[in-house]
C-alpha cells in the first residue's frame, strides 16, 4: 500500500485522528474548561469537510477492500455536515447535563463518524461489517449517556432504557445479518464485492441477501424492525437524537446502496420485491403510528420511519436514477429532520416537556423558532418550495417509471405513498397548529443556546436552499449514483476459479505481488490479486 | 456410507454443542447458563479444529472461554439480587419463542437441504495461519485498522458508562 | 461430516440461540443467547472456508471474534447501568416508554 | 416593458408585500399600515395584469420561462419556471387581481373591530394568497401549477381558520383542509402520472388513451376538491366560518375557481379523453342541480351563496365537459365578478346585523339601498336576467351542452337556471324585504366608503361584463380547443326559466315569511328519503352522529363518510400502538417474524 492508496482515505483518517485527537486534548484539558472539546470536534470535522474539496479521494485501495468516488464522497459530505451540526446542537446540553464526560462524548460521535465515511465505500463484507459496527456501537454508549444513580424515572433511567433497548435490538440484528453474511460470502466464495457479483444465484445465497437486509433494515428503522426507533429517541438525550435519527439512517442507506446495488446489483430479482414490500409496510407503519403520538419525539420518530419508507420506495426500483432520488431525499431528510429534532429539544430543554403542548403557542414566545418548525414540517410533509417537496416527487417519478414486473405494484405504492403523505399532514399540522394556533403558557422567549441556534439555522439555509434551487444537488445526487452501479457482469477470472477449485500450494507473497505456482500476478490495480486474496 | 472416526468425532462433539447451546438458553441458573456457553464455545473450537482452523480454535479458547465467559459471569454477579437466582421465563413468551425458532430452523435448514447439490465441496487444506496473517495485512488492513478503533471506542465507551463516578466529579454524585 | 451437515448444524444453534433471544428476560441471559447465535455464524464462515478453498472465512471469524468481544464489553456496561438506575436487569420491567 | 415582464409584476408584486409583512413585524402588527401596503401591492398587480392583458390584445401571447432545473442522468427532468401569458391567463390575471383588490378595500371597513395586530396577520395571508393564485394562474407548465395550487391550499387554510379561536371556524378550516388535501393527491399522482408517461410536465403533452384518461380522470379528482363538487362539495358551506370577504375571494371568485382553471389549461389533455370530458359534463350538471335544491333550503345568507358557487362550478365543468372552453371560462370571469359582489353584499349586510341568519333580516332596503340594488344587480346577473353579465355567459354553457347533444345535463342545468332564480329571489325577498326581524335590522346602516367603493365597482362589472364577452372570445382563442363556433344565440327558454323563477320567488315569499308548502315538503322529501338510512349506517359504523334532524341530510352522509374514513385511520393507530408495549422482547419477536417472512417471501415467490 503506497501513499497513492491512503489519500483514498483520507477523510476517513481525517475523521479518526479527529477522534484521537478530542480524547487526548480532553485528558490534558483541566476539568473546568472541558467544554471546549465541542468547538475543537466541529472544528476538527469542519476541515476535514473542507478537504474534501480538495483532496482527490477518488480510486481503490487496499486490495479493493475500499473504493472512493464521487458516490462515497457524497455521503460523507453529508455525514461530516451533519456531524457538525449534531456537535454544535448539542454543545450546550452535553455541557450542562454530562459536564465530566464531554470529551468521552465527542470521542463516541466521532467514532461512530468515522465508521459512517467508511460505509459507502466499503466492497467487501468484512469491512462492511467492522465499519457497520464502529458505527453502531458508539451509539449505543450515546444513547445511554445520562446516567443518574437510583431514580427509576429520572431522565438517566430512561436513557439508560433507552441505550439497553437499541443495544439488544441492535445486538440482536447485527447477530441476524452476520448469519447472512456468512451464506452471502460462502455461496459467492469469497468477500469481496466482485465475488458477490459474479456468484451464482442459489436460493442459500437469496436467503442470505435477505437477512443481511434484515440487518440494515434495524438502523434504517424499516418495519417491522423499527420498534426501536421511537423509544430510543424518546429516552436518549435531545440532540443526540437530533444525529441519531439522521446520519446513521442516511449511512445505512450508503450501505445498502454499497451491499445491494454495488454488491449484488446483479441479483436484484431476489432484493427488489422484498424491498418494496418493506417500502409499503414502512410507509404504512409510520404514517400512521404518528397519529396517535403526543410526545413530539416520538411522532417525529414514526414520521422518520414513514420518511424511510419513501426512501425505500426508490430504492426497490434498483435503477441507477431511483438510487439518485434516494441519495437525495436522504440529504433533504437529513436536514429536515436534524432541524425538525434541534427545534423540538430547544423547546424542551427550555420547558423540560416533550409533548406537543410544549410547542403550544411558540410563535408568540420565539417567532424565528416558529418559522424554523413550520418550515421543517413543511419539508417533512412534502409541500412545495422546500426541500421535502422534491425528494417526495422525484421519488414517485422515479417509482412511477420502473419498467419490467414490478411495474404495476410500483405504480400502486405510488398511489399508496401520496395517500399516506396526506395522512402525515394531519400529524404535522397538529404540531404546526400548537405553535401557531393556540395560546403560550407563558410568554417568555425560548433561550436558546448560541451553537444550537446555529445548528438550526444552517439546517434552515440547507432545507430553504435545496428548496429554491434543488439543481446542483440532484446533479450531484446523479452523479454520486451512477458511481455505485455495479459493474457488468464479468467471467470469475481463471486464476481465482482454478484457486477455489483445487489449490495444491498456498500463494506466495512476493515482492510487487504475488506468486501462485509460479505465476506472478502483479500488484497494479486488477482483479486478480484481489480475488487470490478474497475469493 | 462408511462411519470414519472423524463423523464420529463431529456427530459427538456437534450433539455436545447443541445440548450445551439448549442449557444456555433454557438453564434457570444464570451462572449454569455461561458455563454451558462455554461448552458450547468450547465443543466450537473442535469443530474448528476439524474444519482446519486450529488457530481460530485457539483464539476462540482465549478469547471467549478466557474473557468473555469471565466477563459474563462478573457480569451476572454484579446485577445479582438478593433471592433472584431463580429466572423463570413467562410461559406465553416461551411458546412464542419455539415457534419461531423452529420455523426459523425449518426455514434455514429447508434452504440448505433443497440447496445441497450446489454445496457439494470437496474439503480443502487450509492455507494456514500465515495467510491468514497476510490477509489481514494485506486486503483487510482498512478492517483491521477500523476494528482496533472500534476495540478502543468499545473500552472507553463501557468505561465512560459503566463508572460509578467521573473523576473530578464532585465525591457525592448529584446527577440531574 | 459434509458441508451441508455443518450448515445445518450451525442452523440448529442459531435457531437456539434465537429461542433464547426471545425468552431470557435476563439481560444477561440475553447477552448469551446472542452469543450462541454469533457462534452460528462463526461455525458457518469457517466450514465454507474450509471447503471453499480460501481463507477468507477464518478471516471473517477473527474479525466476528474480535467484534463480540467489544460488543460484550458495551452490553455488560449498560447491563450495569440498568441495574444500578432501576435495581433490576429484568428488561421487560424496564418499561418506561409504554404508549 | 413586453408583455411577460408586466405579468411578472402581477404575479410577484403580492410576494413582495407578503414577505415585507412578514419580515417586518412592526408594519404588520399596525393593522393600516399593513392593509395600505398590501392593497398598494394588489393594485401593482392589477396594473401589471391589464398591462398584460393590453400587450396580449396587440401582440398575442408570450413566455417568460427560465430553467429551474436541468438534471442529469438518465431522468430527464427539467422544470422551467415562469409566466405564460396568453388569451386565458392574462384576463384571469386581471380579474383575479381586481376581486382581491376590492375584496382588500372591502375588509378594512369589515374588520374594523379587529386588533390592529390581528388585521396585520390577515392583510399578510391575503397578500400570499394573492401571490399563490396568480402564480397558479400564470404557470407555464402543471408543475408550477401544482405550486400555486398547493400554496393556495395552505393559505386558505389559514384564512378561513382566521378566527381561530371560535372553534366551528378552526373546525372548517380543518375541513377544508383535509378534503381538498385529499383531491389534491389525485393532481400529485396525475402529474407523476403524466410526467412518467411523456416525460414533462406540459398541459400539451400527447398521451396513449387509456393514459390520457387516467391523468385526466386524476386531475378531475383535484378538481371536485378544490372546486367543491359532489360529494366533495362539503368543506365548502362549512368555510364560510371565515371573515365574509375572504369567503368572497376565496370560494367564490379565486380559489374555487382554480379548479375550473385547471381543467381550461389541460384541455389539449381532456380532449384526449373523451370518456373524462363526459364524466366532467355529468358531475358539473349533477352538482348544479343538486347544490342548487340545497341552496333554495338554506337560512343562513352565505350558505346559500355557498350553495349556489357549487352549483355555477357545476355549470362551468358542465361547459368543459361538453368541450367547449371558452364558455366555461367565460362563465368563470363573469362569475368571479357577480358571485365576489354578492357576498361582499352580503358581507356588508352582515356587517350591519350581526348574523348570517336571513332570519334575523328582512326590510333592509330602507335602511341599505345602495347593498340592495348592488346585491340585485349580483342576483340577476347569477340567474341569468337577460342583459345581465351572467346570462350572457350562462346561456353560452347551455347551450354548448345542446350542440353537443347531450340531453341529461342539459335539462339539469335548465331546471338548475329556474332554480337560481328561485333561490336568489327568496334571498333578495328575505333579506331586503318585508318587517324587520330583529333589533339590528331596525337599526342597520349602510357601511363607509370602504366598503360601497368595491360594491359598486364590482356591480358595475356584474352588469356589463357581459357585453364584452365577444372580445374575450378573441383574446382567448380558445375556438381551437372546441369543434365549431358558437354563436350567442340568446337562449329565450333560459331567460324565460329566469324570471320565471323570480316570479315564483315572489309568489312564494313576496308576501309571507313562511317557508311555503313547496320548499317544506322538498326539505321534507329530502329528510325522510334519507333518514331511515342514514341511521342503520349511522347504527353499523357505531357513530350516531344524527343528533340535528334539521341539519342537512347530505352533509351527513358525506360527513359520515369523511368520519369513517378518519376514524379507521384512528383506530387502526390505536390497534396498532398496543403492539408497541416497550417490552424489548416483543420487538425482538417482531423483528423475527419479520425476517422469517421476509426470508420466505424471497425463497419461495
Amino acid at each position: 500500500m503506497n501513499l497513492h492508496d491512503l489519500r483514498v482515505l483520507t477523510l476517513d483518517i481525517g475523521v479518526a485522528l479527529s477522534a484521537i485527537l478530542v480524547l487526548l486534548v480532553d485528558l490534558v484539558l483541566p476539568a473546568a474548561r472541558r467544554k471546549l472539546t465541542a468547538p475543537l470536534a466541529a472544528l476538527l470535522l469542519t476541515a476535514v469537510l473542507v478537504a474534501s474539496f480538495f483532496v482527490d479521494t477518488t480510486g481503490t485501495t487496499a486490495w479493493g477492500a475500499y473504493s472512493g468516488s464521487a458516490g462515497t464522497l457524497f455521503f460523507q459530505r453529508l455525514f461530516l455536515a451533519a456531524g457538525i451540526v449534531g456537535i454544535l446542537g448539542g454543545m450546550a446540553h452535553v455541557a450542562k447535563q454530562t459536564r465530566f464526560r464531554q470529551g468521552e462524548y465527542y470521542f463516541l460521535l466521532l467514532c461512530s463518524l468515522a465508521g459512517m465515511t467508511l460505509l459507502p465505500g466499503v466492497r467487501d463484507l468484512i469491512l462492511l461489517l467492522i465499519s457497520f459496527e464502529l458505527m453502531g456501537l458508539p451509539l449505543y454508549v450515546l444513547a445511554a449517556y445520562e446516567k443518574s444513580a437510583g431514580d427509576p424515572q429520572g431522565r438517566g433511567a430512561r436513557a439508560s432504557e433507552a441505550g439497553i433497548k437499541l443495544y439488544l435490538v441492535g445486538a440482536a440484528s447485527t447477530a441476524i445479518a452476520l448469519f447472512g453474511l456468512s451464506y452471502l460470502a460462502g455461496v459467492a466464495g469469497g468477500t469481496s464485492f466482485h465475488a458477490l457479483q459474479t456468484a451464482h444465484h442459489t436460493r442459500l445465497f437469496a436467503l442470505g441477501a435477505v437477512l443481511v437486509l434484515a440487518g440494515i433494515g434495524f438502523k434504517l428503522g424499516v418495519a417491522p424492525f423499527h420498534m426501536w426507533v421511537p423509544d430510543t429517541y424518546e429516552g436518549a438525550p435531545g440532540p443526540f437524537v437530533a444525529f441519531l435519527s439522521a446520519a446513521p439512517k442516511a449511512a445505512a442507506i450508503a450501505a445498502l446502496c454499497a451491499v445491494f446495488f454495488t454488491g449484488l446489483g446483479q441479483h436484484q430479482a431476489d432484493w427488489a420485491p422484498a424491498m418494496a414490500g418493506l417500502a409499503f409496510l414502512t410507509m404504512f407503519v409510520g404514517s400512521i403510528l404518528a397519529i396517535p403520538q403526543k410526545n413530539v419525539r416520538r411522532l417525529l420518530a414514526y414520521s422518520g420511519v414513514a420518511h424511510v419508507g419513501y426512501m425505500l420506495l426508490a430504492f426497490a426500483t434498483g435503477t441507477t436514477d431511483g438510487l439518485a432520488m434516494v441519495l437525495f431525499y436522504a440529504v433533504a431528510y437529513v436536514a429536515t429532520n436534524v432541524g425538525a429534532f434541534l427545534v423540538a429539544h430547544a423547546v424542551a430543554a427550555d420547558s423540560g416537556d416533550d409533548l406537543a403542548t410544549g410547542l403550544r403557542g411558540l410563535h408568540k414566545r420565539s417567532p424565528w423558532l416558529a418559522v424554523a418548525l413550520l418550515v421543517f414540517l413543511l419539508s417533512l410533509a412534502g409541500i412545495p418550495f422546500v426541500a421535502g417537496f422534491w425528494a417526495k416527487l422525484y421519488v414517485f417519478v422515479a417509482a412511477w417509471k420502473v419498467v419490467g414486473p414490478m411495474r404495476g405494484f410500483m405504480h400502486v405504492l405510488v398511489a399508496v405513498g401520496a395517500v399516506l403523505s396526506v395522512v402525515a399532514l394531519f400529524f404535522y399540522m397538529q404540531l404546526a397548529r400548537a405553535a401557531y394556533m393556540e395560546d403560550p403558557p407563558d410568554e417568555k422567549p425560548v433561550r436558546v443556546a448560541f451553537g444550537l441556534r446555529v445548528a438550526i439555522v444552517a439546517c434552515l439555509v440547507a432545507v430553504v436552499g435545496i428548496g429554491a434551487y434543488p439543481g446542483p444537488l440532484l446533479e450531484a445526487s446523479h452523479a454520486a449514483a451512477a458511481k455505485f452501479e455495479a459493474p457488468s457482469p464479468r467471467p470469475i477470472p481463471l486464476t481465482a476459479r482454478w484457486l477455489r477449485m483445487n489449490d495444491p500450494s498456498p500463494p506466495r507473497l512476493v515482492r510487487g505481488g504475488f506468486l501462485i505456482n509460479g505465476e506472478h500476478v502483479s500488484d497494479g490495480p486488477g482483479m486478480n490479486h484481489h480475488t487470490v486474496l478474497g475469493d | 456410507m462408511t462411519f470414519t472416526a472423524t463423523m464420529i468425532v463431529f456427530a459427538l462433539v456437534g450433539a455436545l454443542a447443541f445440548v450445551g447451546s439448549i442449557f444456555t438458553v433454557r438453564s434457570s441458573k444464570l451462572v449454569h447458563a455461561v458455563l454451558w456457553l462455554g461448552v458450547t464455545l468450547g465443543m466450537t473450537a473442535i469443530l474448528f479444529v476439524q474444519l482446519g482452523a486450529p488457530f481460530l480454535a485457539g483464539i476462540q479458547l482465549l478469547l471467549y472461554v478466557g474473557g468473555v465467559m469471565t466477563l459474563m459471569i462478573f457480569g451476572v454477579l454484579l446485577t445479582k439480587r438478593d433471592g433472584d437466582s431463580e429466572l423463570k421465563t413467562e410461559e406465553p413468551s416461551r411458546e412464542r419463542g419455539a415457534l419461531i425458532a423452529l420455523a426459523v430452523f425449518a426455514v434455514l435448514a429447508g434452504t440448505i437441504w433443497l440447496g445441497r447439490d450446489a454445496l457439494q465441496r470437496t474439503a480443502v487444506p487450509s492455507l494456514g495461519t500465515g495467510w491468514l496473517g497476510t490477509s489481514l495485512l494485506t486486503r483487510h488492513l482498512v478492517a483491521f485498522e477500523a476494528l482496533s478503533a472500534l476495540l478502543l471506542a468499545a473500552m472507553i465507551g463501557a468505561i465512560v458508562i459503566a463508572r460509578r463516578r467521573d473523576p473530578d466529579q464532585p465525591s457525592e454524585p448529584k446527577e440531574s | 461430516m459434509t458441508l451441508t451437515t455443518c450448515l445445518i448444524l450451525s442452523a440448529a444453534l442459531f435457531s437456539v440461540g434465537l429461542y433464547g433471544l426471545l425468552t431470557r428476560r435476563h439481560a444477561v441471559g440475553i447477552l448469551l443467547s446472542i452469543e450462541v447465535m454469533a457462534n452460528a455464524a462463526n461455525l458457518n464462515f469457517v466450514a465454507f472456508a474450509h471447503y471453499g478453498g480460501a481463507s477468507w472465512g477464518q478471516a471473517f471469524a477473527l474479525f466476528v471474534l474480535g467484534l463480540t468481544v467489544a460488543e460484550v464489553a458495551i452490553g455488560l456496561a449498560l447491563v450495569m447501568l440498568l441495574f444500578r438506575s432501576h435495581k433490576d436487569v429484568l428488561v421487560d420491567l424496564a418499561n418506561a416508554f409504554k404508549h | 416593458m413586453t408583455t411577460p415582464m408586466w405579468a411578472l409584476i402581477a404575479v410577484f408584486a403580492p410576494l413582495a408585500s407578503a414577505l415585507l409583512l412578514a419580515v417586518l413585524a412592526p408594519i404588520r402588527r399596525r393593522g393600516g399600515l399593513a392593509a395600505a401596503v398590501s392593497i398598494t401591492f394588489a393594485l401593482a398587480s392589477l396594473v401589471g395584469a391589464i398591462f398584460a392583458v393590453i400587450g396580449t390584445l396587440h401582440a398575442g401571447g408570450s413566455d417568460w420561462t427560465r430553467s429551474w432545473l436541468a438534471s442529469g442522468g438518465a431522468l430527464p427532468l427539467s422544470v422551467t419556471f415562469g409566466v405564460h401569458v396568453d388569451g386565458v391567463s392574462a384576463p384571469m390575471l386581471a380579474v383575479v387581481a381586481l376581486v382581491a383588490t376590492c375584496v382588500q378595500l372591502f375588509s378594512t371597513g369589515y374588520l374594523d373591530d379587529e386588533s390592529s395586530a390581528s388585521r396585520g396577520r390577515y392583510f399578510a395571508y391575503q397578500s400570499l394568497f394573492l401571490f399563490s393564485m396568480q402564480l397558479l394562474v400564470a404557470a407555464p407548465n402543471l408543475l408550477q401549477l401544482f405550486f400555486g395550487w398547493e400554496i393556495v391550499g395552505a393559505t386558505s387554510y389559514l384564512l378561513i381558520g382566521y378566527w381561530y379561536k371560535k372553534p366551528s371556524a378552526a373546525r372548517a378550516a380543518v375541513k377544508a383542509f383535509w378534503v381538498t388535501k385529499f383531491a389534491d393527491m389525485g393532481l400529485l399522482i396525475g402529474l407523476v402520472a403524466l410526467f412518467g408517461f411523456t416525460g414533462s410536465f406540459e398541459w400539451t403533452a400527447q398521451l396513449a388513451p387509456a393514459a390520457a384518461t387516467a391523468v385526466t380522470l386524476l386531475f378531475v379528482l383535484a378538481v371536485m376538491g378544490k372546486s367543491a363538487q359532489f360529494p366533495l362539495h362539503v368543506w365548502l358551506p362549512d368555510a364560510m366560518e371565515g371573515p365574509t370577504p375572504v369567503s368572497a375571494l376565496l370560494h367564490a371568485a379565486t380559489m374555487v375557481a382554480a379548479g375550473v382553471y385547471l381543467v381550461v389549461r389541460a384541455q389539449p389533455l381532456f380532449a384526449q379523453a373523451p370518456f373524462t370530458q363526459h364524466f366532467l359534463a355529468y358531475l358539473g350538471a349533477g352538482t348544479a342541480l343538486f347544490a342548487a335544491l340545497l341552496a333554495l333550503v338554506q337560512t343562513d345568507l352565505k350558505r346559500v351563496l355557498a350553495y349556489s358557487t357549487c352549483s355555477q362550478l357545476g355549470y362551468m365543468l358542465a361547459a368543459l365537459g361538453a368541450g367547449s372552453a371558452f364558455a366555461g371560462f367565460f362563465h368563470l370571469t363573469t362569475h368571479a365578478f357577480f358571485k365576489a359582489l354578492l357576498f361582499l353584499a352580503a358581507g356588508s349586510v352582515i356587517h350591519a346585523v350581526g348574523s348570517n341568519e336571513m332570519s334575523k333580516m328582512g326590510g333592509l332596503w330602507k335602511k341599505m339601498p345602495l347593498t340592495m340594488l348592488v346585491f340585485i344587480a349580483g342576483a340577476f346577473s347569477l340567474a341569468g336576467f337577460p342583459g345581465f353579465a351572467g346570462f350572457f355567459s350562462k346561456d353560452l354553457i347551455i347551450d354548448s351542452l345542446s350542440e353537443h347533444h347531450l340531453w341529461a345535463p342539459y335539462a339539469a342545468l335548465l331546471l338548475g337556471a329556474f332554480l337560481t332564480a328561485l333561490y336568489m329571489g327568496r334571498a333578495i325577498l328575505l333579506t331586503f324585504f318585508g318587517p324587520h326581524e330583529s333589533h339590528e335590522a331596525e337599526h342597520a346602516h349602510e357601511p363607509g366608503w370602504s366598503m360601497k367603493l368595491p360594491l359598486i365597482v364590482l356591480a358595475l362589472l356584474s352588469v356589463g361584463a357581459g357585453f364584452f364577452g365577444g372580445d374575450l372570445w378573441h383574446l382567448a382563442s380558445l375556438t381551437d380547443y372546441v369543434h365549431g363556433v358558437y354563436h350567442f344565440r340568446f337562449g329565450a327558454v333560459a331567460s324565460v326559466l329566469a324570471l320565471s323563477g323570480f316570479v315564483v320567488a315572489w309568489v312564494a315569499w313576496g308576501k309571507t315569511r313562511e317557508e311555503p308548502a313547496l320548499a317544506r315538503s322538498l326539505a321534507a322529501f329530502a329528510n325522510r328519503a334519507w333518514v331511515d338510512r342514514l341511521y342503520v349506517f349511522g347504527y353499523r359504523a357505531g357513530l350516531l352522529l344524527v343528533s340535528d334532524v334539521a341539519a342537512w341530510i347530505d352533509r351527513y352522509i358525506v360527513d359520515a363518510l369523511v368520519n369513517v374514513v378518519g376514524s379507521f385511520f384512528l383506530l387502526g393507530a390505536r390497534r396498532a400502538r398496543r403492539l408497541q408495549t416497550g417490552n424489548v422482547q416483543d420487538y425482538l419477536f417482531a423483528m423475527s417474524l419479520g425476517a422469517i417472512a421476509l426470508a420466505v417471501w424471497s425463497i419461495w415467490r
